[in-house]
Parts: C-alpha cells; sequence; structure tokens
C-alpha cells in the first residue's frame, strides 16, 4: 500500500535518514518504534513530503510521492497527525476539524459525514466544538489533531507519538479509540510512530524498529 | 515537617470561560518531591504558569518563604530561586547545546563579567558537567535547533538546573523521552536534585515514574485539586482510577 | 466652527481613502506571507502610471471618455497581473522562513530597481490624466468646491473594506488564508497548496496598492518619488492599525488623514510629521497597534 | 576567528588602495564612517530587529559635530568622541522606550523618531540651516591646521585605526554574555526571562552601542564631507545602513565595512557611467543575495527546515 | 601653458528625483551648447568634453565626484550646482581646491552673506530681486490686494521666497495681511487639502513659487476647484511650465531673471533664436529658464576664457587666470546682460509678465511684461536683505518702470 525503497533525507545537510526500505500491508496497523532522534519524526515529514527526500522513492498504491508537492498527499487520502498537535489558534475546534475538508473541496454533505464520524469517534472534541484551537492544552491538542487527520484519511494515517503527553486514562482512552477506528474502517492502513510500545501492543501489527535514521531487522508483534 | 517554601492560596484564572484554576490551594516544603497527575486540560501547566509569574491569576495569591510572589515577573521569580522546564522545551535554538547551559550559569554574573567572555573553561567545564549528567555532552557543539524532541527535554532541564535554583517546577520531564531512557534520566534527575538539596514540583503522565519516585503526590482536575496524599495511598482513589489513571 | 468641521471632514477621508488602499495590501501580505513589503509602494506609483497612461491613451485615441473610468481599474489588474505572480515567484518566494532583514533587504533591493524603472519609462515630468474627476464634476460643501471623484473614492474605500472582510471571514479562500497564516506546513500536510495561497495573497496585494494609485490619478500628478512617500506612509498606517488587522488598516488611514489635514489647516509645519507623531502617541499607548489583540503564547 | 582574519586582511587592502590612490581616501573614509554605522544597525539584526531609523544616530553624531565646530571645539579627536557621547545619550534615551517593541513595530517606531528628527532638522531653519544644512569647519589635529591632502590622509588613517579598535571592542562583545543573550533575544524572550536574564536590559545595552557606533560615524561623516544635511537623517539612509550591513553578513565586524565599501564603489562606479545608479545597487544587492549568499552568512537557512517547498 | 586637446567641464545637474524637472532641462541646454560651440570650433579651437554628474545622489555623492572631477587635470571648470543645498556644500571644496565653478542654477542669497568665495561664481542673481520682484509687480497690478496667501515648497527656497516676498509687502503695502501660509513638502503629488484650505481663507492673491512637477499638479487641482477665478495667483516659477500645464490666463508669471528665451530683447537677438529653434528642434519643447541659465553659463565661461587668452596673449590660461577672468566680467548673455559684481554674485534683470494667450502659441505665454533692471533690486554687498528691504523708500515702487512697459 504505502511502500518506501532505500529513501534517505538530510536535514540542514546532515544526513538523518538512511537508505530506509519497507513496506506497509494495507488494513494493518504498524508500528515504528525507535529512541529519541532516531529518526520518526523525519521519516513522516519525509513521507508527508514536508522534508524533500534525497533520494530514493515513496510509493502509495503505485503513485510516486516524492515527485508531488507536499499538499498533494491529503487528496490521496493520506492523514497526519504531527507530534507537537499543530492546531490553528484562532480557528475554533470545529474549524479546525473542517479545514482540510475546506482544502480538499469536499462536498457539504461528504464533509459533514466525515465530521460526524470524527465525533463518533472522539466524543469528548464535541464538548470543546467551540473553544478556539490555542485554547487547549497539550492532551487535548492531541485528540484534535488525531481528529483532523481523520477528517482528511482514506487510505492512510500516520501518526507521530500520539500517547506523548497524554494522561494514562487518556492514552488508554486514544487507544480504544484507535481500536474502534479499527473496526469501523477495517482497510485503513496505520502508520504509528512510538518511544514506549507498550500501549500500542494490543493493537498493533507489525513493528519496524528505526535506530540512527536506518531500519533495523523487523519483529512481529507480541 | 518543614515550613512550606511555596504556598499558593486559592488561585483563580479562566480562559474562555474554562476554569483552568478555581481556588487552587497548594504548599510545597522545603526538600520534598512533590508530584502532580491529572487528565489533560485539568490546568497542571497553568498552575505552573500562575506561580511562575507567566500568567497573573484573577484571584489569589502565590507565596515564596512567606512572601508574596503573585505579582513578580517570571524574571524576578526565576531570581527569587524558582527555575523551571517547560512541556514544551523552551531552548536558544540558535545557540550551541552548550551555549544554553552557559547562558543559564550567566544569569548569576554581574555586569562586568557579563561583558567578559562566556565562553571560557570554568563556564565551559561547569555546563559540560551537566551535560554530561543528562548524556548530552556528545551533542555539546550541535545547534539546539537540531535536537530531537527527547533531547531538547533533557536540555531543557539541564538549563532550569544551571540556575541552582532552590526550588524547580518540571512540566512532564518525562514526555517525549522513550520509555527505554525514562528511568535513567529520573534517576540522573533525582540525585542531581538530592544532591543540590532543590526541592522539585513535577507534572508527569507516567504513573510509573510517579509511583517510583513523588513523595507526595497532587491529583487535578478540573482547576482544582482532587486529593492528595502518599502515592501508594492516592491510586488507591476510585476517582483518581477513573479520571487520571484509567481502568486498565 | 461647521463650516471648518465638514471640510475638515471630507479632506480627511478622501486622503484616507487612498491610504487605505495601499495600506491595506501591505497589511494583507504581510499576514499571509509574514513578508514586509518595502517595494508595495512601488505598486501603488506604478498603478498610478499605468492609469494615467491608459487614461491618456483612451483619451488620446478618441474612445469615449467614459471609458476612462474602466481603464482605472483595468490599469491595476494589469500591474497585478504582471507583477503579482513574476514577482512572487521569483523574490518573495525565495525568502520565506528567511530572517526578516533578508526579506526587507529584497524588496529593498526590488525597490531600487523599480523606481529607476519607473523613471526611466515614464520620464521625469508628472503625468497627469484627470478625465474621470472632471466627468463627474464637483459640488460645494460648506463653501469649498469638492470633486465628485473625492466623494466617490470614499465610496470605494468603504466597499473594499467590506468586501475584504467578507473574503477572509466567510469564503473558502478567507479561511485557507487565515490557516496559511497561522501554520503553513500543517496547512500543506492539509492539502492547502500553500504556494497558490502566497501568490494570490501577494497579487491581491499587488492589486490594492495598484489600485490605490490608479484611483489617486485624477486628483494628483503621477512623477518619481511618488512610491516611497507612498510606502513610508502605508507602513505607519499598517503598523497603527495593527499588522494583518485590515479593519485596523482603515481607522488607521482615517486617524493618520485626519492628523495631516488638521496639521494643514492649524500647524502647516506639522504637516509632513502627523503620520509619524500620531504613530509614536498610538504605539506609546498599544505596542501592537490599535487592533492587535495578544494570545498568550503557551509554554 | 575567521570572519576575524577577513576583516583584517580587508583592512590592509584598503589601507593599500587608499595610500596609492589619494582620491580614493575620500570614498574609502565615507565608506568607513558608514560602515560603523552600519556596524550599529548589525548589532540589532543579531537581536531580530530591524531599525528603519538608525541614520537618526548618524545624524545626531553628524550634526553634534557641526554644533562643536561652529562653537569653537576644532580639535579631531575631541569632536569625534564629544560627538559619539552625545549619539550615546540619545541612544539610551530613545533605546529606554524602544526596547518594549519588536519586529515591524520596532523598525516603525526608529523610523518615526528618525523621521521626526529630520523635520526638525529641515525646519528649525534658525538653528540647523534648514534644508540647506550646515558646513563643518575643517578640523585640527592638537592645534595643527593640516592642508587638504594631509588632512584627507590622516582622516583616512585615523578611521583605519578607528575601525580596529571597534571591531575588537564589539565581537569581545558579541562573545560576552550580554552579546549571546542578544543573539537569544531573537530565539526565545521568554526562556531568557526564565533564566532571570533582563530582556530590556539587553536589548538597551546592544541599542545604545548601536546608537554609539552611528554618531561615530556620523561625527566622521560630518568632517570628511564637511557639510551636514538633514537627508543624514532620512528612512532611505537608514535603509541603506540596513542595506550594507546585511550585504556584509552580519555574522561578524568585518561584514558591515566590507559591504559599505562594496556598495559605496558600486555606487560611484554606478554614478559614472549612468544615473540609474539606484537600479545599479538595487541590482547587485539582489545578485549578492541570490548567487553569493556566502556574504548574508547566517541569515539563510535559519528557521528550522524553512516551509518554501 | 599647452592648449590641451579639450577643455573638460563637470556639469551637475539633478537628472534623478522630482527635481530633474528642471534638471533635464539644464542637462539638455548643456548639451547643445557644447554642440554649438564645439561646431564653431569650440573655445579658443579648444572643443569642449562635458562629464555629467547627477546632483539625485545626494550631496556626498556630489561631493566626491566634485573632488574626483577637480583632481583631474583635463577639467578646467565646474558647473554647478542645480539646489543651493549642494551649491553650500560645494562652496568650502571650490575654495580649498581652487577651480573656477560657476553656479548655474541655484540663487540662495546665502551663498556669499556669510563668507567669501573667490573662486565661485554664480551669473543668475539671487533670491531677493527675484522675488522682491513678484511683490512689486503684484502691488502694481493690484494696488487693493489686502488679503494674502502663500503657498511654497517646504525647504530653504521656499522659506526665503516667503520671507523676501512678506518683507516687500510689509515695506510696500503694510496693511496686507497673510492669510494662509502653506509649506507642502517639495515632491507632493496632491494638494488637495491644501486647496481646501486656501479656498477657505478668500485671498485676494495666492503667492506660490512652487515650480516643476508640484506647480503642474497644484495647478491642475487649483483650476477645477475654482480657486483661479477666486484670486489673483502669483506664480513666480510659471515660465517653466507653460508648456506642460494649462496654466489660466491672467496669471501672473515669470522667470527668475531675464531668462525667459522669447523676450522682446531676446527675440532680436537672432542667436538666441537659433539656440531656441535649436533646442525645439532637438528636445521638442521651447528651452524653459533652467535651459537658459545653463545656456547662459556657457556664454559666461566662453567670455572668461576669451578675455584670458587675449590677456595671455593666445596662450593657454591656467584654471587661477579663467577665475580671475570671470571677476568683474560684463557679459552678453543670450537674454540680456549679466554684471559680476565684487561678491562674485551675478546681477541680471528681472523679467514678469501674465499669462495671455497669442498666435503661433499653442500654450500662455507672457503678456504686459516689465523687465526690472537688476541693480536697482540687489541689496549691497553684505547688506542683509531683510533689512535692507525694509529700509527702502516708500516711493522705491514708483521709481520703477511699470507693467506693460517691456514691448
Ligand atoms: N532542524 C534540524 N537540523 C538538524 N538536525 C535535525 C533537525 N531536526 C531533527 N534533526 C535530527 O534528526 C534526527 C531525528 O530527529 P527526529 O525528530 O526525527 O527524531 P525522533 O525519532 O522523532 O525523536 P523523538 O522521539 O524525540 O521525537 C535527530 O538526531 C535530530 O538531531
Ligand atoms: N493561554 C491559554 N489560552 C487559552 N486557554 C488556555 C491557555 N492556557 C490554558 N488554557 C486552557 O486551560 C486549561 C488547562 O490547560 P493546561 O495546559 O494547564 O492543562 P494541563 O493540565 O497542562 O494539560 P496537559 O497535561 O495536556 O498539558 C485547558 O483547558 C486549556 O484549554
Ligand atoms: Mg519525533
Ligand atoms: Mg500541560
Amino acid at each position: 500500500m504505502l511502500s518506501l525503497s532505500s529513501v534517505s533525507a538530510s536535514i540542514a545537510g546532515i544526513p538523518i535518514l538512511r537508505d530506509i526500505s519497507f513496506e506497509l500491508k494495507p488494513g494493518l496497523t504498524t508500528v515504528l518504534i525507535g529512541r529519541n532522534g532516531a529518526g520518526k519524526t523525519t521519516l513522516l515529514r519525509t513521507i508527508m513530503g514536508l522534508l524533500p527526500a534525497t533520494s530514493g522513492s515513496i510509493k502509495v498504491d503505485g503513485t510516486e510521492l516524492t515527485t508531488l508537492p507536499a499538499y498533494a498527499r491529503a487528496g490521496l487520502g493520506i492523514g497526519y497527525a504531527p507530534e507537537d498537535r499543530r492546531l490553528i489558534p484562532e480557528f475554533t475546534i470545529e474549524d479546525n476539524l473542517l479545514l482540510p475538508a475546506l482544502a480538499l473541496k469536499l462536498s457539504r454533505a461528504e464533509s459533514e459525514e466525515r465530521l460526524a464520524r470524527v465525533y463518533r469517534l472522539l466524543p469528548e472534541l464535541e464538548g470543546m466544538r467551540k473553544r478556539p484551537g490555542g485554547g487547549v492544552s497539550g492532551g487535548q491538542g492531541k485528540m484534535v489533531a488525531l481528529g483532523r487527520a481523520l477528517m482528511v484519511t482514506r487510505s492512510a494515517l500516520l501518526l507521530d507519538e500520539p500517547f506523548q503527553g497524554l494522561a494514562p486514562a487518556l492514552a488508554l482512552e486514544y487507544a480504544r479509540t484507535l481500536g474502534r477506528l479499527r473496526e469501523q474502517l477495517p482497510e485503513l492502513t496505520l502508520f504509528i510512530t512510538e518511544s514506549s510500545p507498550q500501549l500500542l501492543a494490543d493493537i498493533s501489527d507489525e513493528m519496524i524498529r528505526i535506530e540512527r535514521g536506518s531500519i533495523e531487522t523487523d519483529a512481529e508483534a507480541a | 515537617m518543614s515550613k512550606p517554601l511555596l504556598k499558593a492560596e486559592n488561585l483563580e484564572i479562566s480562559f474562555h470561560g474554562v476554569k483552568a484554576a478555581d481556588g487552587v490551594n497548594l504548599e510545597i516544603n522545603e526538600g520534598e518531591f512533590l508530584a502532580i497527575i491529572g487528565p489533560n486540560g485539568a490546568g497542571k501547566t497553568t498552575l505552573l504558569n500562575l506561580c511562575t509569574g507567566y500568567l497573573k491569576p484573577s484571584a489569589g495569591h502565590v507565596y515564596l518563604d512567606g512572601k508574596q510572589i503573585t505579582h513578580l515577573s517570571p524574571r524576578q521569580i526565576a531570581k527569587r530561586g524558582i527555575a523551571r522546564a517547560f512541556q514544551i522545551p523552551q531552548l536558544f535554538t540558535d545557540h550551541r547545546v552548550i551555549d544554553n547551559v552557559m547562558l543559564s550559569n550567566a544569569a548569576r554574573l554581574n555586569l562586568w563579567q557579563m561583558l567578559s567572555p562566556l565562553d571560557r573553561p570554568r563556564y565551559r567545564d561547569e555546563a559540560m558537567e551537566l551535560l554530561r549528567m543528562f548524556n548530552l555532552a556528545d551533542h555539546a557543539n550541535d545547534l539546539a535547533s537540531t535536537l530531537p524532541e527527547g533531547r531538547r527535554k533533557l536540555l531543557d532541564i539541564a538549563v532550569a538546573l544551571a540556575l541552582k535554583p532552590r526550588l524547580v517546577l518540571l512540566d512532564e520531564p518525562t514526555s517525549g523521552v522513550s520509555a527505554i531512557e525514562r528511568f535513567g534520566l529520573m534517576e540522573t534527575l533525582m540525585t542531581a536534585l538530592r544532591q543540590a538539596k532543590v526541592t522539585a514540583l513535577f507534572v508527569e503522565h507516567d504513573m510509573d515514574v510517579v509511583r517510583r519516585y513523588a513523595e507526595r503526590v497532587l491529583v487535578w482536575n478540573r482547576g482544582h485539586v482532587l486529593t492528595q496524599g502518599r502515592p501508594e495511598e492516592v491510586f488507591q482513589d476510585q476517582r483518581v482510577i477513573e479520571t487520571v489513571v484509567g481502568a486498565v | 466652527m461647521l463650516q471648518v468641521l465638514i471640510p475638515l471632514t471630507v479632506d480627511a477621508l478622501a486622503n484616507a481613502a487612498i491610504i487605505f488602499f495601499v495600506a491595506v495590501g501591505l497589511t494583507l501580505v504581510f499576514s499571509v506571507l509574514r513578508v514586509l513589503n518595502v517595494a508595495h509602494g512601488s505598486f501603488y506609483s506604478i498603478g498610478a502610471y499605468a492609469a494615467a497612461s491608459l487614461g491618456l491613451w483612451v483619451v488620446s485615441a478618441g474612445l469615449p471618455e467614459w471609458l476612462t473610468f474602466p481603464a482605472l481599474v483595468l490599469s491595476a489588474a494589469f500591474v497585478a497581473a504582471i507583477f503579482g505572480p513574476f514577482v512572487e515567484h521569483l523574490l518573495i518566494r525565495w525568502t520565506y522562513g528567511k530572517s526578516e532583514a533578508l526579506q526587507i533587504l529584497v524588496t529593498f533591493g526590488l525597490f531600487l530597481i523599480l523606481e529607476d524603472l519607473q523613471r526611466i519609462v515614464f520620464g521625469v515630468n508628472s503625468l497627469y490624466e484627470d478625465t474621470p474627476m472632471r466627468l463627474l464634476g464637483s459640488t460645494m460643501i460648506g463653501g469649498i468646491v469638492y470633486l465628485n471623484y473625492q466623494l466617490l473614492l470614499i465610496a470605494l474605500a468603504i466597499l473594499t473594506l467590506v468586501g475584504l472582510k467578507l473574503m477572509i471571514s466567510h469564503t473558502r479562500m478567507g479561511k485557507l488564508i487565515a490557516a496559511v497564516v497561522a501554520d503553513r506546513e500543517i496547512s500543506q500536510a492539509l492539502g492547502i497548496n500553500t504556494n497558490r495561497i502566497f501568490m494570490l495573497a501577494f497579487t491581491l496585494g499587488v492589486f490594492l496598492a495598484a489600485l490605490g494609485g490608479a484611483l489617486a490619478t485624477p486628483t494628483t500628478g503621477v512623477s518619481p518619488g511618488l512610491g516611497a512617500d507612498t510606502m513610508v506612509l502605508a507602513f505607519a498606517v499598517a503598523a497603527i492599525g495593527g499588522l494583518g488587522r485590515i479593519e485596523g488598516a482603515a481607522v488607521a488611514a482615517i486617524i493618520v488623514a485626519l492628523a495631516r489635514v488638521l496639521a494643514i489647516y492649524y500647524a502647516p509645519e506639522l504637516d509632513a510629521v502627523a503620520p509619524y507623531l500620531v504613530m509614536l502617541v498610538v504605539l506609546l499607548v498599544r505596542p501592537y497597534g490599535l487592533f492587535h489583540t495578544d494570545t498568550t503564547r503557551r509554554i | 576567528m575567521r570572519m576575524f582574519l577577513l576583516g583584517l586582511a580587508a583592512l590592509v587592502i584598503v589601507a593599500i588602495a587608499g595610500i596609492s590612490a589619494p582620491w580614493l581616501q575620500f570614498l574609502l573614509s565615507l565608506a568607513i564612517a558608514k560602515g560603523l554605522a552600519a556596524l550599529g544597525v548589525a548589532i540589532l539584526l543579531r537581536a531580530g530587529l530591524i531599525s528603519i531609523g538608525h541614520a537618526m544616530f548618524f545624524a545626531i553624531g553628524a550634526y553634534a559635530t557641526a554644533f562643536l565646530t561652529r562653537n569653537g571645539i576644532t580639535d579631531f579627536v575631541s569632536l569625534l568622541i564629544l560627538s559619539t557621547l552625545i549619539a550615546t545619550a540619545a541612544g539610551v534615551v530613545v533605546g529606554a522606550f524602544m526596547v518594549r517593541y519588536r519586529a515591524i513595530f520596532f523598525a516603525m517606531l526608529n523610523l518615526a523618531v528618525s523621521m521626526v528628527l529630520f523635520s526638525l532638522l529641515s525646519k528649525l531653519y534658525n538653528i540647523t540651516g534648514g534644508t540647506d544644512g550646515m558646513r563643518v569647519a575643517r578640523a585640527t589635529f592638537f592645534g595643527i591646521a593640516p592642508g587638504e591632502q594631509t588632512f584627507e590622509l590622516i582622516v583616512f588613517l585615523t578611521s583605519l585605526v578607528v575601525v580596529m579598535l571597534v571591531g575588537f571592542a564589539v565581537s569581545a562583545y558579541f562573545r560576552s554574555p550580554l552579546g549571546e543573550a542578544l543573539k537569544a533575544v531573537h530565539t526565545n524572550e521568554i526562556r531568557l526571562e526564565y533564566i532571570s536574564i533582563p530582556v530590556w536590559g539587553v536589548l538597551l545595552v546592544g541599542y545604545t552601542i548601536s546608537a554609539a557606533l552611528a554618531g561615530l560615524g556620523g561625527s566622521f561623516a560630518a568632517m570628511i564631507i564637511g557639510h551636514v544635511l538633514p537627508e543624514m537623517a532620512f528612512w532611505t539612509e537608514s535603509g541603506h545602513l540596513i542595506l550594507v550591513a546585511v550585504l556584509g553578513g552580519i555574522g561578524g565586524v568585518a561584514g558591515p565595512f566590507i559591504g559599505a565599501i562594496f556598495l559605496e564603489l558600486v555606487h560611484t562606479f554606478a554614478a559614472s557611467f549612468t544615473d540609474a545608479w539606484s537600479m545599479i545597487v538595487g541590482a547587485a544587492l539582489l545578485f549578492v543575495i541570490f548567487f553569493l549568499p556566502s556574504g548574508l552568512y547566517g541569515l539563510i537557512n535559519k528557521k528550522r527546515g524553512g516551509s518554501a517547498v | 601653458q599647452e592648449k590641451p586637446a579639450s577643455l573638460g567641464i563637470g556639469v551637475f545637474s539633478f537628472t534623478s528625483g522630482a527635481t530633474a524637472a528642471y534638471g533635464m532641462p539644464g542637462r539638455n541646454a548643456a548639451e547643445l551648447m557644447i554642440e554649438q560651440i564645439n561646431a564653431a570650433g569650440g573655445i579658443g579651437g579648444v572643443p569642449l568634453k562635458a562629464t555629467y554628474v547627477d546632483e539625485g545622489q545626494g550631496t556626498e555623492g556630489v561631493i566626491a565626484d566634485f573632488r574626483k572631477l577637480a583632481g583631474d587635470a583635463e577639467n578646467q571648470v565646474m558647473i554647478a550646482a542645480l539646489s543651493s543645498g549642494n551649491c553650500m556644500a560645494l562652496a568650502p571644496l571650490v575654495d580649498q581646491l581652487k577651480i573656477p565653478t560657476v553656479g548655474w542654477n541655484c540663487d540662495t542669497h546665502q551663498l556669499f552673506a556669510s563668507e567669501a568665495h573667490p573662486y565661485y561664481f554664480r551669473p543668475n542673481g539671487n533670491t531677493v530681486p527675484e522675488f522682491m520682484a513678484y511683490a512689486l509687480y503684484m502691488l502694481s497690478v493690484k494696488p487693493d490686494a489686502k488679503r494674502i496667501a502663500i503657498i511654497n515648497p517646504d525647504y530653504a527656497f521656499g522659506h526665503d521666497a516667503a520671507n523676501i516676498f512678506k518683507a516687500a509687502l510689509k515695506a510696500f503695502k503694510p496693511d496686507a495681511e497673510i492669510v494662509a501660509e502653506l509649506f507642502p513638502k517639495l515632491g507632493a503629488a496632491t494638494f488637495q487639502t491644501e486647496i481646501s484650505r486656501l479656498t477657505a481663507a478668500r485671498p485676494d492673491v495666492i503667492f506660490s513659487n512652487l515650480w516643476g512637477g508640484d506647480l503642474e499638479n497644484f495647478v491642475r487641482q487649483a483650476a477645477p476647484r475654482g480657486l483661479f477665478s477666486m484670486s489673483q495667483a502669483v506664480l513666480a516659477l510659471g515660465e517653466s511650465s507653460l508648456q506642460n500645464v494649462q496654466i489660466p490666463e491672467g496669471v501672473i508669471v515669470g522667470v527668475l531673471g531675464d531668462g525667459w528665451w522669447n523676450s522682446p530683447d531676446a527675440a532680436a537677438n537672432e542667436e538666441t533664436q537659433k539656440f531656441a529653434a535649436a533646442y525645439k528642434e532637438k528636445f521638442g519643447s521651447y528651452p524653459v529658464f533652467p535651459s537658459m541659465k545653463m545656456a547662459n553659463s556657457f556664454l559666461f565661461i566662453k567670455k572668461a576664457y576669451e578675455t584670458a587668452l587675449e590677456k595671455n596673449g593666445g596662450k593657454w590660461p591656467s584654471r587661477d587666470e579663467v577665475a580671475e577672468a570671470m571677476k568683474g566680467s560684463v557679459v552678453e548673455t543670450f537674454t540680456g546682460t549679466t554684471t559680476v559684481r565684487e561678491d562674485n554674485d551675478g546681477v541680471v534683470d528681472q523679467i514678469i509678465g501674465t499669462t495671455v494667450k497669442v498666435e503661433g502659441f499653442d500654450f500662455p505665454v507672457l503678456g504686459n511684461m516689465v523687465r526690472y533692471s537688476g541693480e536697482a533690486l540687489m541689496p549691497p554687498v553684505g547688506e542683509d536683505p531683510i533689512e535692507w528691504i525694509g529700509k527702502l523708500p516708500a516711493d522705491f515702487p514708483a521709481s520703477l518702470p511699470q507693467p506693460g512697459s517691456y514691448k
């Protein structure tokens, strides 16, 4: 579904990702594990086109991504929730959620429906629809970011350290949400980076280890 | 029981009608390690903002050894010995890692020293020691902006400790630090604090960390204290399990 | 008193109208691209030159005189169409995310070039084309003859203000722009073609500046140096209003214009400094401009 | 260190050029005078602050010299020192309320103050000679009044010496905590506050130093040109100072002087065969920025992974 | 010394910025004069070779270029400068470099007021006679004018003119009051507010020494708002704009000095007419008075060389000798006579008129003219002009020729 072949990327001339190749199988949840600075965020940013790959190719169902501009990813139904939330402070939560719909010129009906889906999966968001994006706490922000990614996603969903900074209760909640998501959208390909894998143990189908910018041997999930 | 070092009296503040602090009372005693836990959006970070003068409470007072500090600026409060590490690391991204720490050291210098070179062996060694402690030593000469999230967190803490504070407020010190490194970090942190006899208040989401290191836990929800006490008793509390720990 | 009050207001509003077009363009470009376009004033004067030339051509070609009205807007659009995309693509785009100093410098270089370019193309003698003004005739207000054209300007400025506000708050484009303003990277990740937004916003900014120049021509002469003066004025107004605030630009334009008019009536020697004095006073009271809404950074 | 050697090399070249081609002396001394002011601007640029008004201190230094000479003080050195002190004082006063402002508001406020000064200089006809400006009588050296050529040579050589001294002083300042903190203001004021370093103090020191340098440059210029005009305070002059500062690269102290000399040369070169000199200067500027970015080191790629994709 | 291959002249003028409105005509005239003089065999057989400098680059640049040019032995004479500011700035330099220099357009009376500049010459005279003349002319055509408004550009020139004009009024019409005094900044594009202000003041007479683009903008904006039908306008530098803007009939306009290319004297002089024709041929419009000032400056230099050559018995003169020849010289120019007094300031007549339409010109020209003699209006050397004007007898105006007397 999403496949990388010998992808490399560097920031400010420093090579960060080295010759990365792997494939995500449709409908599976793959977890990218690696200690701090391993290159998880960079990898996701590269897939999203926010950082140009210096070499290699990234394909989604055959379409080459590296040659496409960053904004084209969303059109292909790839949702992305960044590590550091990145909400639009002056928009309300709901407007934040609806932004992708606007960007993708979705029909009113379509965006209504996706929004409803998000609220179904993440009820607590509905409670703060009218709050400004700048006014939600770190953790709350994570939830909104997930919801926003869900508005986009059709084929794949990329989450960067979703649990970072979540209170355990919320983290569990979040994990369950992902579980529900699985059931509702079985064909969805999930790609999650995490520095502390336990929480994901029960939803992950595959695990990939990244160390100093390159992939280590794949390990089957427990 | 020693006397309270920091004391907050029914602090109040709200944003767009959301009460982030709703009559908060808090005491932290000389030399103790107090942990604050609570669901996201409970108001933990806000509390730290109030105690360090970044935000002004709409009501209530903050005292440092009995003296009002409510209306002081973050700078004045820092001068009085309260250091802070942030949930979102606050670094001098255009400076090298070591400069970040040395600048923090320099804050204690007088005007004349302020005008003589910063990068001197004495300051350097002092800073390197800290960096080693947080195993950032081999990044000493990298630009802070090039650190990954996790390492930024560590550097942010190092900068706070470099101030040689009496009280340090840590906002989720272990978030973004991978599970493998977490306890290592906490160990170094704790030894550092004990050596320097620094009182610490830390906001934390990792309950294992809290259990292991906190002497007292303050459970926070919707802008006020839900309950507090020793970790083992707090973690028995049903409300706490619901709102924070979560039933596994 | 009254017979002074009326002229004062009319003059002030007429002045404000022109200033507004330029300042709002500047403020818009800044809020979206985060680039301080020092060359913004040049687009004003180029717009003016274009309008004057086109108008003169219309008249000399013996076309119906009323065509000079559409000619004004047309020439502004023309200038925007030529310079907007071109400049944004070749120069401005390169400075995104770079330091403010670099941006100011690039646009300053552009400013220097454009200023001379105009002199070479249009010469040093001032152009003048006032057909629209003559066509509309004049009105007596408070014992003073005013040009109906000046009154038309005021109306147009108000229309533009309202139009822009609606555009930002109620249209899809407006929301996308706001999003890009707040966070470019995430906007891209969510499917917004930021480069297109930048180009559109910049072109719109150029258009507004050029329109200001074009609309000014029937009541002013166009000569070298016009751009520089306008630029400073626009900067002042944008700052007073609070950067990126459209309504701010409008209010600030009126305040500045009023100050200048008052100066000319009662203290002519203060005329030139009036805008700066206003700016000093306003920024002393409100450091980020009148309409700035401060948001505490989350830490 | 590299910057330092670069600067020293440049200094030597300039000295040789000036001594071998006397008509260059006037030009180079003037360039150096501008360079001093530009260095002042560069200092503020480190803190991410752009002053579109620093020509005001240049003008203050210049007019101070003019007034002092008019009132009988003609000794070169004392003129330099006194004028600089006056500019410094002005810097403290103006700076005291500038330090609250950032970004364009800082830029605009400086612009405003400088333009107010500009109109004062041109309006107070009886004191400042209005738009025709004031003459500056030829300065003397410890009582000796040299002839045209010797005067120029002495001024030229002293300007070189001054550049050296200033160069050392400023680079020392850059490396001191205060200097480093100045750079930190750019990236994270909150953290600076939280390590109890007063942002306003850091900025005020920076602003005052920059004003002093501009004043010193202005005093030089006044004596070199022999005439002062309100235009010295006009905003386009400030614009040129920024231009000079960034052209040379605000990385180190040498930059502004290199930039100033480069610009002064381009300027006279251009002006000698065409009157479209501002276009040429503009083009040269863009050329340098786009094709020789090393001159602008420290400005390029500064933000994390800039978002121009 | 030997005759050089060419006689180098540095010509300083504005070719950029708003001031180019006067700079370009000046430069054009210079080019044409050099063409004509060289065609006629140059000066004493030596062709002229000009280096043009743009004053628009700012005073430092001007000074730098002046040094550079003066440093080059090839250049013998300078023609500098257009703006009074630059003349003032160059004066001390001229003294130091000892190069004969002709101030071709700058006319501030400050130039020679404070100190002597032995090498600096200004054949065109200064602001005092220029603006006194307008006060006198205005009073003789509108004896009962009471309410006077002034609108001048906001720099030394405008303020000087206002002071001289007011001083003259005070002397010869004490009961006149100034109802408005505006100083819009040089190069202002719009005068709408000023026009409102002037209208509100309801003046009998509006005096202005706006010029170039400013004047043209002012006229175009004021006319439709009925300013000229309400008050008698006096546009001191109007002549230079007659060809660019429709100045209504009946407006008092003139030139500074006697430099109108078509004044009775000039019309009688076929050299002048040849020049004017060639100018129109080459540049598409008739010369304006700055053109004539430039042209006359060349005649002034030519004369000086001829005198010096004669004195040396044909040997080529040094800079000093040329300067010596300029001292006290009396030169027949295209438009009259200029007499250099002991302070090196020139004494020239003043021509003023009122706009009229005449056959053969598609723009209004000067009618009802007067030509005031230079000496009469020039304050003696060393006297403070304002005081001098104040001391003039009340019947002074009567002693002068009347409007219409110059045909
Ligand atoms: N702007 C930058 N310039 C240079 N190097 C950078 C930059 N950003 C990140 N890096 C480097 O890239 C490497 C990977 O960073 P990245 O943020 O992808 O790590 P990560 O796996 O996401 O870590 P974390 O779990 O802490 O988020 C790190 O070693 C970091 O030093
Ligand atoms: N500057 C602010 N502007 C608006 N609302 C704010 C601001 N700061 C905090 N809030 C609101 O106050 C509440 C508490 O926020 P705070 O960041 O203190 O929560 P928290 O306990 O730190 O959560 P987390 O553990 O996720 O960081 C949140 O609901 C947030 O929306
Ligand atoms: Mg990461
Ligand atoms: Mg928090």
